[in-house]
């Protein structure tokens, strides 16, 4: 398979087959919690994915140069301190806070910089940045990036990473615009009165999740559909 | 009311603190469980060698990598007994099942003749269906069978020596498993056996590997 | 009645074919109602300000007087409909639910007109169909305005304030709506069979009046016989008699216009806005007489009919008469009566109490049976889309009925509620029963309230 | 003819000026326009599309015979008595009659293999009724396909009741013995699939309502003409189908012709059937050709791309979920809108 | 206590129902889906969150006088973060297959919105005692949360508790229950149930206060 | 012999990534910075900052600003639970301003049976939508008894009895949203000094006879309460009570009841002696007071 084709398969074993939401249970809060009205939910998603985005990229630089077991620029400085260059360095214990970080700086910086040059674009979008920093959802996509940069094998490199946040962003953007407008929907149903809110939201996120499990194996299918095509 | 420079500073002293003490603190965990941790990963492959490979010892394992003529790579472990002699094979292998990727190992016999067994590492397969692939009674199917003519799935009682009966309902999951036993075969008795080293180094395994694939195993320090 | 089904008859998209009921009333030819015990002359019965009353009680007044005076522009004053003595104001509900001053007139025993004398002072005689450039726009404006015309079509819009010309916006094509869509109602089709003249007549001034060019008379064409007399009376004149499918609510005016012009009103527009006017045969025929003969606005057809009623007729009523006047008229009411109508089925208000007044806009009382009525209770919307199909105005009307019972004001602006003109073809088409047509009643006050927040 | 008022005055006395004598008052009632209605009701609406089910079922009982009845038999029972126990449970009126429960049970039982055991109907309508149906609110607000819900429950839960070899009995002759057309083509490309006329006529395996399309056909046309079901979304499923076939017969990723994927599996059955469930589908007329054509498509996409064989369920299941910002995007513009001034006034 | 918040005994109680984490303050949901197809694998969960909630809270209640309130949440989420890596590395060091299990939701503890509001609410205002009771509460209530979830989830879905066959062996397993659909259809069925609960018995409470005639309490304020 | 170095090597990495991001932000929050209510500042200080959602807006600033807009209630944050709630109250307090004790009333007091020229009625069974069909009753102005107010509450404070809707006071707590619901506007909010007032329970504006024809108990406009006591002047018809200076503990208004024809001058809030003697009759007195139970019939209405 192509580079192309399988950063495609990425996105879309990201955005459908695994979804974030409804398979992996990540970023339930603003799914749960921002999924009242459309309009609010898109701009959720937008900026979510946008979010994944840099941290994803920010994230895979820090694992790619200084994280990984192996990477270079601790083990410059190991030689520069005069350390045996066959010994590897590992600092991936500090994976979680530098993600961490990183995730939550990142999106203080750009919060503050929408807000300040572009206050229309704040208001349709900044808000949301705030509440992504503990959005579970960026965390795990910076863990499957780590985890695929750990297996030398696999060794992703930054394009993979953001096909994958890309694509786990879109994944969250189509399931809580689903669930808003299903929501809104049933603001005007007569729901019985203790599964009002959450419970009822549950409930349809488990259909949904019943629904979207028809896409299960399609990864392989469009991996096997396209070879046969590429041959 | 705007910020300046030195608040930051003034402000932020605790938080540099914090960063310099958990980053030792972490350092210190790190020093003091890694060698546990790379066992517990290594072990999940090396102990499942002797129940495929009949005799074989698990410290007495060495692991080899190949590419097969098709440009893919694999992963082979050769298995001794204690007298360190060649029992037989296992090839780690992998591919798509019904609903995600499924690992295995496959054993063979020294001689690449005979499969022993088979061993499920990782799967996502439905649960009460497809999941049944990990179970002994349809692993057992495996056992003994020939490496030629390649495994086929069938739906019913085998009738050749190279059929397997399939997981009823799970077609798929089995077809997938057996596909992939197939192309470990192939793949192993293709390659080039390199001469059987010195039983002696045995004891300092993890024989010093040209490419590791463990991930995390390179902090020696 | 026949109903002859021109094929490929202009009409509009969607709507609904609800069934004529025609037969009760179409062939009763128009009857005068004797003059009634007394009469209660409402000081509000357009659209617009209020008038005030100019009469003081136990004042005497003849025929035709004045006894409200209209308030600023958009009014239209109130004239006695009989001669007799007014007595001391008093309130009074009308159907539709406005509670507004009355003038109680006590009639004299002896009148200047009734019976025969009284329809042919309003329908018979020469109606010109020439020579009518002699009267000045703006006078023929002024007579319908002093004549107390409003629209008696359904909306009772000052008809003056339509015929003024308007320098922004010229009007280029005059339609006359004949079309008289409700079911059950036959007011209308029963003058056009028996005056045409004074309808023509009428269309005539109002053309010269508003400077348009052209001048159509829209029918259904379920109303053969009007067409045959509207045709000959028009012979040779530039009114067009242009008949037209028989499809609910083909007389609303945006969906007529849209049916004969092909423009489309604006939302929240007049049919001003693309160069027409509207008015209907009964204001036609009542501008003739108030500019060729002074006459004001006293009288008006009523059709008092369905299955609930004993003599189904057409009735030339005074203003003021009660419901329970015509109805008695009409023989009373049958045992089976269940719900009394202010106008036709579909757009009408249920009268709780007949003491109510005829008022100017009082097209037609229907009786209905409990027959007659929806039977079934409401269930739940299962979102069939009948609605929808219907709708003329292309709205989405379960959503709306929804929105209003939830409260939702934004959702309401979102689905222009405000484009809704209550015609009930949506509830008409409901199985689930849905009161759709008053939940977007409500939804208009909620999204008023909310808006004026 | 036009006769003068002479004629047709009252014979009841009248003495102009004389009080009008108060009629005898019937009970009058008030209401709000229009006081007119059509005939139809939901409970009408809903006795066609059971009427549109039956040559279905005759023919789902001419190739599976009892266990047919059994099947479709379970899950109605189950249905109405759930949904009379969670009306009852929730103090509301009792509206079993209406019917609507008794059209997913019957879609439901249609949808099962004929082998599934008793526990999978059982369980199945329950599902379909409480969780597709009471937690929304009942009849008219729940956004999933209430059957499909119920039977994508049990398809998830017993795997093994519902997979390919559930519809096999090697012991039987005839279809019970071949595998379901699309399992089949799942399974060896294109190879033993029926000739277009056994699919047409039914005569192969399958789920018990998905094997004739004849039938199906002729119970659309019903629904259709009897306006129980918008043509749009029949059209636009087949049409949608038609098109993604197509394109996955172009490009070679898939060995069956546009007609045997259209006539193969529950297609034309969940195209009139269930697709056309007005209560899940979208209210505007673009909306139902976006929510068919999407319908169409997936069901193709997961037929030639996933692992299940079928994806009616699922498709119908996730353009259910997107109805609601499909009406929202297509809410139709009124007669006489214009775009300036209402954003002028915005 | 002097700090004016709620005493050490409120906190602990508050946190186990009437401020039930998951079911009443719907955080936490991301492991609470994720990992509750089993008992095992969801007290797992719970262990680890209430080892970092308490250590967390502990050390923030220990800070407490030097937090600046512009970088107190960047302090929280170091601590957290250290705390949550400490965990993961023993979990991979001593119980390696469940460290497996529970993959990526243990370093996503991080994130658990439980903890960071609990730091907020609690720590970072009173005294270590009180700091200490709530984290407990708040763990256990967890824990009660999780637990329940993960029985029904695994009972249906295997007819096992805790591995062990409770229903009879020819219970069909309700496959649903262990893929994800199953954790979220259990979740608001059980929320609702709760709710449900609570309503029923609010309203009884009324009903025999009405019956009872309480006292009438004057409507001037 | 390394450790000290992968130690060092750690924190320092550690730390130099924090004094880096840190001097980011800071330096961003200097350059970015932007003016913003000290409201909003102080409510957000006050908020967990837990960005959780759970409030429904989008993260705590969000939350933060619709609060100081007075546009969503103090209460909705889930970590913060009632402390924060507390705290966002005293901020807002001074907003809020000093309460006095109003509470609703409602001025009509006829039941189904006083109201005359009654007709069935089917349609949407709401007020709302009933006031929009004339001739549901003969008095215009009066209550409807469909309960929309009894919706509206959120403190269970109002019942439809008789078809008359009453107000609970030991549930009301005067938040108005009856007074909106009431497309009759019927309901206003009167300072409740005791436990018991008075009011004029009728609404309907028209000269006594065309009120005697739609109701039994209807205000005729007499003027008889405003020569009992100087409390009453008329306005439209009607009388009206001078609450800034009915005082019901000192003032007795039993003559200007006496004097009333009607049964236009009602006492609601606490059950009297008389009232509660009279339940315990089961004698329903013609006055009803506010917290006799049953429940509407429906049915009744929808014909
Ligand atoms: C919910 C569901 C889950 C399934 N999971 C698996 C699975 O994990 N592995 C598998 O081989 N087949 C699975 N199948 C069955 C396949 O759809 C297919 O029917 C089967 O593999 C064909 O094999 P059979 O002929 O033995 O039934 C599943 C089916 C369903 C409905
Ligand atoms: C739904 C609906 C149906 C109507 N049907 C008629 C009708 O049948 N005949 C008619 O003259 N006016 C009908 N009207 C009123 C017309 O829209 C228009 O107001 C009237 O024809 C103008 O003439 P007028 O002012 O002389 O009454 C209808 C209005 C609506 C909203
Ligand atoms: C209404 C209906 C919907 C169906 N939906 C699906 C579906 O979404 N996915 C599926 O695999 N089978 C579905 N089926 C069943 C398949 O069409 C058919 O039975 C299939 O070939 C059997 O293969 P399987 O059970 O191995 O999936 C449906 C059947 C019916 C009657
Ligand atoms: C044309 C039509 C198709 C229907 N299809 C279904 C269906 O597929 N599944 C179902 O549960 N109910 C169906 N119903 C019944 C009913 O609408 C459904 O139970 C509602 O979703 C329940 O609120 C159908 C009804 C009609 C009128
Ligand atoms: S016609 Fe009635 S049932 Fe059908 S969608 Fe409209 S409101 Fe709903
Ligand atoms: S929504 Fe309004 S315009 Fe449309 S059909 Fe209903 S009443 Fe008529
Ligand atoms: S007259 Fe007064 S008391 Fe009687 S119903 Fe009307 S408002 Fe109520
Ligand atoms: S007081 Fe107003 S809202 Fe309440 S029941 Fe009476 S009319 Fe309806
Ligand atoms: S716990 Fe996952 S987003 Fe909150």
């Amino acid at each position: 398979m192509d580079t192309i084709g399988s950063l495609i398969l990425i996105f879309i074993s990201a955005a459908l087959i695994n979804n974030f939401v409804l398979h992996y249970f990540v970023g339930i809060c603003p799914f749960l919690g921002v999924s009242r009205r459309i309009d609010t939910a898109f701009g959720m998603g937008c900026a979510v994915t946008f979010v994944i985005a840099i941290a994803a990229t920010l994230s895979w630089i820090f694992t790619y140069f200084i994280l990984r077991p192996g990477a270079p620029l601790p083990g410059w400085v190991w030689t520069q301190l005069g350390g045996d260059p066959a010994v590897t360095i590992n600092l991936s214990v500090l994976s979680y806070i530098v993600y961490i970080f990183v995730i939550a700086s990142s999106v203080q910086f750009v919060e503050m910089y929408v807000r300040r040059f572009f206050p229309p674009l704040y208001k349709s979008f900044g808000v949301f940045l705030p509440l992504i920093t503990t959005n579970c959802a960026i965390l795990f996509a910076c863990l499957l990036i780590m985890q695929n940069l750990a297996d030398p094998k696999a060794l992703w490199g930054l394009h993979q990473a953001l096909a994958l946040a890309v694509g786990g962003g879109v994944g969250f953007t189509i399931a809580i615009v689903l669930m808003a407008g299903i929501r809104e929907e049933l603001d005007l149903a007569d729901v019985p009165r203790p599964l009002r809110g959450a419970g009822v939201a549950l409930v349809v996120a488990g259909i949904l999740a019943m629904a979207f499990m028809g896409f299960t194996g399609m990864d392989k299918g469009i991996e096997t559909a396209f070879s046969s095509l590429l041959k | 009311m705007k910020p300046t420079r030195t608040d930051f500073i003034r402000q932020a002293w605790l938080v540099i603190m914090l960063a310099l003490l958990y980053g030792a603190a972490l350092a210190g965990v790190q020093l003091g469980l890694t060698g546990r941790i790379d066992e517990n990963r290594k072990n999940e492959t090396y102990s499942v060698i002797p129940t495929l490979v009949p005799g074989a010892l698990q410290s007495a394992t060495l692991p080899l990598d190949f590419t097969s003529p098709d440009g893919q790579d694999w992963r082979a472990y050769q298995a001794f007994d204690e007298a360190g002699s060649h029992r037989g094979w296992v090839i780690a292998s992998s591919g798509q099942g019904f609903a995600g990727r499924i690992d295995l190992l496959v054993g063979l016999t020294a001689d690449r003749q005979t499969i022993t067994g088979i061993y499920i590492l990782e799967q996502v397969e439905t649960p009460g269906l497809g999941d049944y692939i990990t179970r002994d009674y349809f692993r057992e199917r495996f056992a003994g069978k020939p490496v030629e003519p390649p495994l086929a799935i069938v739906k019913r009682e085998p009738r050749a020596d190279n059929e397997v009966q399939a997981l009823s309902g799970a077609t798929v999951s089995s077809e997938s498993v057996a596909q992939q036993v197939n192309r470990a075969v192939l793949a192993i008795r293709g390659y080039e056996v390199p001469p059987t080293p010195d039983p002696g180094q045995f004891p300092t395994l993890p024989a010093p590997a040209p490419v590791q694939s463990d991930s995390r195993s390179g902090d020696d320090v | 009645m026949s109903t002859t089904a021109t094929k490929n008859a202009a009409t509009f998209a969607r709507g609904i074919h609800p069934g004529e009921h025609k037969q009760w009333a179409s062939d009763a030819a128009i009857e005068v109602l004797p003059t009634p015990a007394a009469l209660h002359i409402a000081l509000l019965q357009h659209t617009g300000a209020p008038c005030v009353a100019t009469v003081k009680p136990r004042d005497p007044v003849a025929l035709g007087d004045v006894i409200g005076e209209a308030q600023g522009f958009i009014s239209a004053p109130v004239h006695a409909s009989a001669s007799g003595k007014a007595a001391k104001e008093a309130m009074a509900t009308l159907p539709n639910g406005r509670h507004v001053p009355v003038i109680p007139i006590k009639p004299d025993p002896e009148q200047p007109l009734s019976g025969r004398e009284l329809y042919e002072d309003h329908f018979g005689g020469v109606w010109p169909t020439t020579g009518l450039d002699q009267y000045e726009p703006k006078a023929i404006a002024d007579a319908a305005r002093a004549a107390g015309l409003v629209g008696l079509g359904g909306a009772a819009f000052p008809t003056h304030v339509k015929l003024l010309r308007n320098e922004k916006k010229p009007i280029d094509t005059l339609v006359i709506n004949g079309c008289e869509c409700e079911p059950f109602l036959t007011a209308d089709d029963r003058l056009m069979t028996e005056a045409p003249a004074p309808i023509v007549t009428g269309a005539l001034l109002a053309l010269h009046a508003t400077g348009a060019r052209r001048a159509v008379l829209g029918i259904e064409d379920n109303k053969p016989r009007a067409i045959a007399s509207l045709r000959a009376a028009a012979a040779g004149t530039p009114l067009q008699i242009q008949p037209l499918e028989t499809k609910y609510p083909q007389g609303s005016e945006k969906q007529l216009i849209d049916a004969l012009t092909g423009r489309k009103v604006p939302l929240g527009g007049l049919p001003l806005d693309v160069g027409v006017v509207v008015i209907n045969v009964t204001t036609a025929a009542a501008l003739a007489r108030a500019v060729l003969r002074g006459k004001p606005l006293t009288h008006r057809i009523v059709t008092v009919t369905g299955g609930g009623i004993a003599q189904p007729r057409n009735v030339l009523a005074p203003i003021g008469a009660s419901f329970t006047d015509l109805i008695a008229f009409c023989g009373g009411l049958l045992p089976e009566a269940a719900r009394v109508i202010a106008g036709g089925p579909m757009m009408g208000f249920a009268v709780g109490d007949l003491a109510a007044p005829v008022t100017k806009g009082t097209s037609g009382i229907t009786v209905m049976t409990r027959a007659d009525l929806a039977a079934a209770d409401e269930t739940s919307c299962v979102r069939c889309g009948r609605c929808v199909d219907a709708c003329p105005m292309n709205l989405l009307p379960t959503r709306l009925a929804l929105a209003a019972r939830a409260g939702r004001a934004d959702l309401l602006d979102r689905y222009h509620i405000m484009a809704c003109m209550e015609c009930g073809s949506c509830a008409w088409s409901c199985p689930a029963r849905l009161p759709l047509v008053q939940l977007v009643r409500v939804g208009k006050l909620q999204l008023r309230a909310a808006q004026s927040k | 003819m036009a006769r003068t008022p002479a004629e047709v005055l009252p014979t009841a006395p009248q003495q102009a000026g004389s009080p009008p004598q108060a009629p005898a008052a019937p009970a009058l009632e008030v209401g709000p326009s229009p006081h007119l209605g059509t005939s139809a009701t939901t409970a009408t609406i809903m006795r066609d599309v059971l009427i549109g089910l039956t040559p279905v079922m005759v023919m789902s009982v001419w190739f599976f015979g009892w266990a047919a009845i059994v099947q479709v038999g379970l899950c109605v029972l189950t249905c109405l008595g759930v949904e009379a126990a969670l009306t009852a449970a929730r103090g509301r009126s009792l509206t079993i009659m209406d019917g609507s429960a008794a059209i997913t049970g019957v879609i439901l039982g249609l949808s099962l293999p004929w082998s599934s055991p008793w526990y999978v109907a059982v369980i199945g309508a329950a599902v379909a009724i409480g969780l597709g149906k009471w937690v929304f609110g009942g009849l008219g607000f729940n956004i999933f396909n209430p059957a499909m819900v119920g039977r994508a429950f049990v398809m998830l839960s017993f795997a093994a009741a519902l997979g390919a070899s559930a519809f096999v009995d090697p012991d039987a002759l005839g279809v019970l013995s071949q595998a379901t057309p699309l399992a089949a083509a799942k399974e060896a490309a294109g190879a033993g699939l029926p000739s277009l006329t056994a699919l047409l006529a039914g005569a192969h395996n399958g789920s018990l309502g998905e094997t004739s399309i004849l039938a199906a056909l002729l119970g659309g046309a019903w629904l259709i003409w009897r306006r129980a079901a918008v043509w749009q979304i029949p059209a636009a499923v087949l049409a949608g189908a038609a098109a993604m076939a197509l394109a996955c017969r172009l490009a070679g990723f898939t060995s069956l012709t546009v007609p045997e994927q259209l006539f193969s599996g529950a297609l034309v059955f969940g195209a009139f059937f269930i697709a056309t469930d007005p209560v899940t589908s979208p209210i505007t007329p673009r909306g139902r050709w976006i929510f068919g054509v999407g319908i169409g498509v997936f069901v193709v996409m997961i037929r030639v791309f996933s692992s299940y064989p079928g994806g009616v369920m699922f498709a119908v299941l996730i353009m259910n979920a997107a109805v609601p910002v499909i009406n929202r995007w297509t809410i139709p513009q009124p007669l006489g809108w214009r775009p300036k001034p209402q954003e002028a006034k915005a | 206590m002097s700090d004016g918040g709620p005493t050490a005994a409120e906190r602990f109680i508050n946190g186990i129902l009437p401020e039930n984490p998951v079911y009443r303050q719907l955080l936490g949901m991301c492991p609470t889906l994720a990992v509750t197809a089993a008992l095992q694998p969801a007290l797992t969960m719970a262990g680890a969150t209430a080892f970092v909630l308490i250590c967390a809270n502990l050390m923030i209640s220990l800070i407490r006088g030097l937090l600046k309130p512009h970088l107190r949440i960047l302090v929280f989420t170091l601590t957290i973060a250290t705390f949550v890596t400490i965990a993961d590395r023993f979990l991979a060091a001593y119980m390696w297959s469940m460290s497996k299990t529970l993959g990526p939701y243990v370093p996503l503890i991080i994130v658990n919105c439980i903890i960071i509001s609990r730091c907020e609410i609690c720590a970072s205002k009173q005294s270590v005692r009180v700091a200490l009771a709530d984290a407990v509460g708040m763990s256990l209530g967890f824990m009660v949360a999780l637990a329940s979830i993960a029985a029904v989830r695994e009972l249906l879905g295997t007819g096992r508790i805790f591995g062990l066959q409770v229903l009879p062996e020819s219970w069909p397993g309700w496959g649903i229950m262990i893929l994800p659909p199953g954790a979220f259809l259990t979740l608001g069925l059980l929320l609702g149930l709760v709710e449900g609960i609570g309503m029923w018995r609010a309203a009884r409470r009324r009903r025999r206060e009405r019956e009872e005639g309480k006292a009438w309490t004057p409507s001037v304020a | 012999m390394l450790t000290p170095i992968t130690v060092t090597l750690a924190a320092t990495t550690l730390g130099s990534i924090a004094v880096g991001m840190g001097w980011v932000l800071g330096w961003a929050n200097r350059t970015f910075h932007v003016e913003v209510d000290p409201k909003v500042d102080a409510i957000l200080a006050a908020l967990p900052g837990a960005n959780c959602g759970g409030c429904g807006y989008v993260g705590c600033s969000d939350y933060a600003e619709a609060v100081a807009r007075g546009e969503a209630p103090i209460s909705l944050c889930p970590p913060g639970g009632a402390g924060t709630a507390a705290a966002l109250a005293s901020i807002m307090g001074v907003e809020v301003g000093e309460t006095l004790p109003y509470r609703a009333v409602i001025h009509c007091s006829a039941t189904l049976q006083q109201r005359l020229k009654r007709t069935a009625y089917r349609g949407e069974p709401t007020c709302a939508a009933a006031n929009l069909v004339a001739g549901v009753q003969g008095c215009t102005y009066g209550c409807l008894g469909l309960g929309d107010c009894m919706r509206a509450c959120d403190y269970d404070a109002i019942e439809v009895v008789d078809g008359l809707a009453r107000i609970d006071y030991r549930k009301c707590i005067g938040c108005k949203a009856c007074a909106k619901a009431c497309p009759r506007n019927i309901i206003s909010m009167v300072p409740f000094k005791a436990d018991r007032i008075m009011i004029v329970g009728c609404s309907n504006k028209d000269f006594g006879p065309v009120v005697k024809e739609v109701c039994s108990i209807g205000c005729i406009g007499c003027k008889a309460c405003t020569k009992a006591t100087d409390l009453f002047t008329m306005k439209d018809n009607l009388p009206v009570l001078d609450y800034d200076r009915y005082d019901p503990a000192a003032v007795n208004m039993q003559p200007a009841i006496d004097k009333c024809p009607m049964e236009s001058l009602v006492y609601v809030g606490k059950p009297s002696r008389q009232d509660l003697a009279a339940v315990a009759a089961e004698d329903l007195p013609n006055r009803v007071e506010a917290d006799f139970k049953t429940t509407v019939d429906d049915t009744e209405w929808r014909g």
